[in-house]
């Protein structure tokens, strides 16, 4: 059950040249969240940046009753959110979404990131026990390569590529992922991440038969289900239809997604 | 306090509102996901996402685009047609004390018709003409912005429907008051405005516009002087009630709208930023009623003096 | 960078201009008192404050209220009259390397053609036909909003007028395409667009409009979809060139107004909150060329594609 | 001469429950600025309160290189600077607009402010030497009466009205002022404040045959001159004309201004 709340910022901090994460204290969203879900949070006072921007949990501390989120500034909804300070408040809605599909059957698991798609997935790892969790993350270039000792200490093996060889394999993560599968397989593959990405994790899991979740991004009006405009073309019997990414997302199975649109 | 809240009911062509604040179409669906978050009791009315006689996908997205103080939408009418609305949607919102507005668009002449003849059969309050959708290709729009569109949908839908009709107006002319006329002339109970205005907006990285649609409409606090004056000049025009939206966000926005000639007021994308919306602008309403004592909220309806 | 700067200038139907950023008239007064902030030489023209005939003192005060994301501004045309802007404004302006474009409005179809006889004479650029002030009660207004209003009005001046003309549009129009057509066939050089949409502000504590006149037009980022919306309407309606404007702030916002195929653009509402406005747009354009290695501006005009 | 400039905030200051006072490091305002001068002030981050604010100059320190400004909270704009602390920076233009006429053959003066408009008054009083200098000032109840130890240091005779009487004369400022006409006589009056009481305050002025200035309000667009908006009715030869209180005022003789708007 998601809920309207505002909450206290604990920490704000810069993890790469535009990229930061932030500490949320909230027992309730600490409570109930799970990975794959998202806050939709407001990011100014007044009119400036009107709607909720949509970012995913990367990370629980139940104990502690805190949360955080790590987000990329791109325009001014995020330029906002990375000036709040120890001492502001935030406005959510949250959690929201649906979930990765957790199974204690998947004994070995693959997450592919790309980009910001990378956060959900940390905290998918976090949450997974007793697998094995191999983790193939591309970025554009070594700066923005953030979180990969937490990456390290939460997965057996992490696999790392760079568009521009700045950083590990120079080229696609998915070229990686390719070449492991021909000496390994996996039970599931999470992906999250820019569109292409998706679109070849979701080819060559569907070639190797490999179960796979996609988490997709949508831009989103209301953030609960009620608008209508986060749409998502995905499969209904015999034809298709536009499913939600806030509400029957923002996690898919990856055939039931029709990446046509 | 209690013994002293003031009166909020209004009349909308017969249909008594426990208060002037209705949810707008499109920006509520059909009041399932909100009542998570709000107490549906506490809403005059919701007017429900827009129904069509078939249930239609809509448009690709993305279908929303922020603006400054505004945002663009390309829904295109998604909606599970008529029908599903009727099996799945008014029993759920019959268990609030919260009037039903079946806002429906059509593309053809025929499709109007026929939906407000299966809807004058069902439990709901009103219907609501969406004459002026800007998301669809042919149909709705075509018919909101000339009179003679407007009279012939007008006086062809009330022959069908034997429930409250008001006529939602279209901002995208160059005189609404004559379009407004039109719609009374042939028997509009009510006029509600206005909808989106029609824009656009440009990635200019990609150098294509941001919605996939490429135009859309626009709504949000940007608009709201536009549909002041708009909601003036209609109120001065016509005798039948008004209701008034763009861009209400407060009780206050409510207020000017209701002073300009008013008797309702929707609350559409503010919805978005805080589902509490409707019924913070209703406390608002309340609020600026016992500042200035007034005991009705009927008293403040049309009462703007110009300078 | 410095010699690879792009090529920047730009042609209005005959008028070279060394950039394409464009003071919106009424917002620059004539220039001086700019001056003192910004570089007027870095402009590519400056339209002037609307001139009339004899001088005007224009509405009552308040004359200005600030809504969500723009403004509505009723100042009714105030200015010293057409002959004082010949004696005492041109020489002060023609210190600098800037065109000048004279804005005109008038009460009567003769107001407009002896204005565009006298400044034919006259040491400016271009006239710019004020077709579309909303806050006067007769005159400029309603010729904008008919096509055969502007018609009229367009051919009569064209006969007058031995200089290039501009005419400007209002968007309180249905189908603004159609005006633009109409101007275009009578021998309008340029089309600029939008002009402010109409519209009004209540102060709900004295239940009466802020402004004194009523209502006003509403210009700033608020109506700046509407805006794109249009001049890509008309960019793609009409051969002759089209000046864009309506809420450009950065030069983003007049990248987005360009690609969907003005040719130069205006710039208002943003100098009353930067007074290098003007300067800043022009120079957020030439990095958006030097971004993409684009080295003349003319190479961005109109190049959108449609989803 | 006035300049865009952006400057360091001192400190803020809540004087009362919606007054505030900011004091802003600037050697450029604080060298340039006269008695009656205002300042034009960013009052949000993009688009919130779109419009500067003007604001009028209540204090100078020359040595110090700053200068105070006094504000209550209205609306967004203020509210929005009332948030701002020691460490932010405000986006000015000043300074704006003529000055109060101070002339050395005045012997005797008198200041008639009310609400807000006491504060450029204070400025007038503090820069006014060798002169005997009453003040007369009106609010609406003592709990918007601010910086009256300030007014006393800088007059020689301070008079207080509220509209309650909660604090002084209960009633008109004006009525004070025109008893003590009775026995006394000034070589001009300034005053600034609600029109009715502005308006009080000229007709006693003028039957009293004192000179009389008035500081004006009128809502601004670019408060430089060129916008227009500002417009206030004077007198021009036979007829009248409007001027501009941001350029040609606030400050105006009060003979000149037609007070029928
Ligand atoms: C389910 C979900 C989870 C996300 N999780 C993260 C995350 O963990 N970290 C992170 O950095 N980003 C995440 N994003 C993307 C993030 O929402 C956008 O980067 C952000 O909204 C941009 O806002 P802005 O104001 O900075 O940019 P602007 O471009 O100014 O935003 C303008 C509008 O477009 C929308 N928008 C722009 N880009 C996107 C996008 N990629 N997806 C959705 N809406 C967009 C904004 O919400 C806003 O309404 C997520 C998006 C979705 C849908
Ligand atoms: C020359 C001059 C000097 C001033 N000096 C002071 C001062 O020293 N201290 C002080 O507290 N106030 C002063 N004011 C008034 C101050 O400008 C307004 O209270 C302020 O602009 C209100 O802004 P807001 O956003 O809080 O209110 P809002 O009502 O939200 O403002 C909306 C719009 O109306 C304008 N506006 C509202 N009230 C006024 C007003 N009374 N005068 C001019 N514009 C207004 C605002 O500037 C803004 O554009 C002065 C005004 C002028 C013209
Ligand atoms: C996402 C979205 C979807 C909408 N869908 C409809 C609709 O289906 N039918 C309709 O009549 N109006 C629709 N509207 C228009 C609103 O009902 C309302 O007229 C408009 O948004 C102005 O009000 P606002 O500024 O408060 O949002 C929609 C608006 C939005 C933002
Ligand atoms: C205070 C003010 C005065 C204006 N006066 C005129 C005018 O005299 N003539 C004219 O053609 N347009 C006038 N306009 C309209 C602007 O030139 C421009 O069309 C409009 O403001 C939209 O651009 P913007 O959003 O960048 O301000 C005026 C606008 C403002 C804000
Ligand atoms: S954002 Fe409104 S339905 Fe998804
Ligand atoms: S505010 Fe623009 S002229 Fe005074």
């Amino acid at each position: 059950m998601s809920k309207v709340i505002s909450e206290k910022v604990e920490k704000v901090e810069q993890l790469a040249k535009s990229i930061y994460r932030m500490t949320i204290k909230s027992a309730y969203i600490s409570e109930n969240a799970k990975p794959g879900q998202f806050v939709n949070v407001k990011c100014s006072e007044g009119i400036n940046a009107l709607l909720r921007r949509p970012i995913s949990i990367c990370k629980v501390d139940k104990d502690r009753g805190t949360f955080d989120i790590v987000f990329q500034i791109k325009g001014i909804g995020t330029e906002y959110l990375a000036q709040k300070t120890a001492t502001s408040e935030v406005d959510l809605i949250a959690p929201l979404g649906n979930t990765f599909n957790i199974d204690a059957k998947h004994e070995k698991i693959a997450v592919v990131g790309g980009g910001i798609g990378i956060f959900p997935l940390l905290y998918l790892l976090r949450e997974l026990k007793d697998v094995e969790k191999r983790a193939y993350l591309g970025f554009r270039n070594k700066d923005f390569a953030v979180l990969l000792d937490e990456f390290e200490a939460n997965c057996n093996v992490l696999n790392i590529s760079t568009d521009d060889g700045s950083m590990g394999y120079k080229g696609l993560v998915t070229d990686i992922l390719e070449n492991d599968l021909k000496s390994c397989n996996f039970d599931i593959i999470y992906t999250c991440g820019p569109m292409p990405m998706i679109k070849r994790v979701v080819e060559i899991a569907h070639k190797n038969n490999i179960k796979c979740q996609v988490s997709m991004e949508q831009r989103m009006g209301c953030g609960i289900g009620a608008c209508l405009v986060c749409a998502c073309k995905t499969k209904k019997e015999e034809s298709w239809e536009y499913s939600h990414v806030c509400k029957d997302g923002p996690v898919f199975w990856s055939d039931e997604v029709i990446f046509d649109d | 306090m209690t013994e002293n809240k003031p009166k909020m009911d209004v009349n909308i062509g017969g249909l008594i509102l426990s208060n002037p604040v209705i949810a707008a179409s499109g920006t509520f669906g059909f009041g399932r996901e909100y009542s998570k978050y709000t107490d549906l009791n506490k809403i005059g009315a919701i007017s429900v996402k827009a129904l069509t006689l078939e249930p239609r996908q809509g448009n690709k997205p993305p279908r929303i685009a922020e603006t400054p103080g505004g945002i663009l939408n390309s829904v295109g009418l998604q909606n599970p047609g008529v029908r599903a609305f009727i099996k799945d949607e008014i029993p759920f919102l019959r268990k609030f004390d919260t009037a039903i507005i079946a806002n429906i668009a059509g593309n053809t002449l025929e499709d109007y018709c026929e939906m407000a003849e299966i809807l004058s059969r069902e439990d709901i309050d009103a219907v609501e003409l969406n004459v002026s959708c800007p998301n669809v290709k042919k149909g709705c729009m075509s018919f909101g912005n000339t009179t003679a569109g407007i009279t012939e949908i007008t006086k062809e839908v009330r022959k069908h429907l034997r429930k409250p009709l008001i006529v939602k107006l279209t901002p995208n002319v160059t005189d609404i008051k004559e379009i407004a006329l039109a719609a009374e002339a042939e028997g509009a109970d009510a006029i509600s405005l206005i909808n989106t205005l029609y824009g656009m907006a440009i990635d200019i990285h990609r150098k294509r516009p941001i919605l996939a649609n490429n135009f859309g409409g626009l709504s949000g606090p940007a608009v709201k002087p536009i549909a002041l004056r708009m909601v003036y000049e209609v109120s001065k025009a016509v005798k039948v009630p008004v209701i008034g939206m763009g861009g209400i966000t407060t009780g206050d926005d409510a207020v000017e709208f209701m002073l300009a000639g008013a008797t309702a007021i929707m609350v559409g994308t503010a919805n978005f930023v805080n589902p509490t919306a409707c019924v913070e602008v209703e406390k608002g309403i309340e609020n600026y009623l016992s500042m200035y004592n007034i005991n009705d909220v009927n008293d403040i309806i049309g009462i703007l003096e110009l300078n």
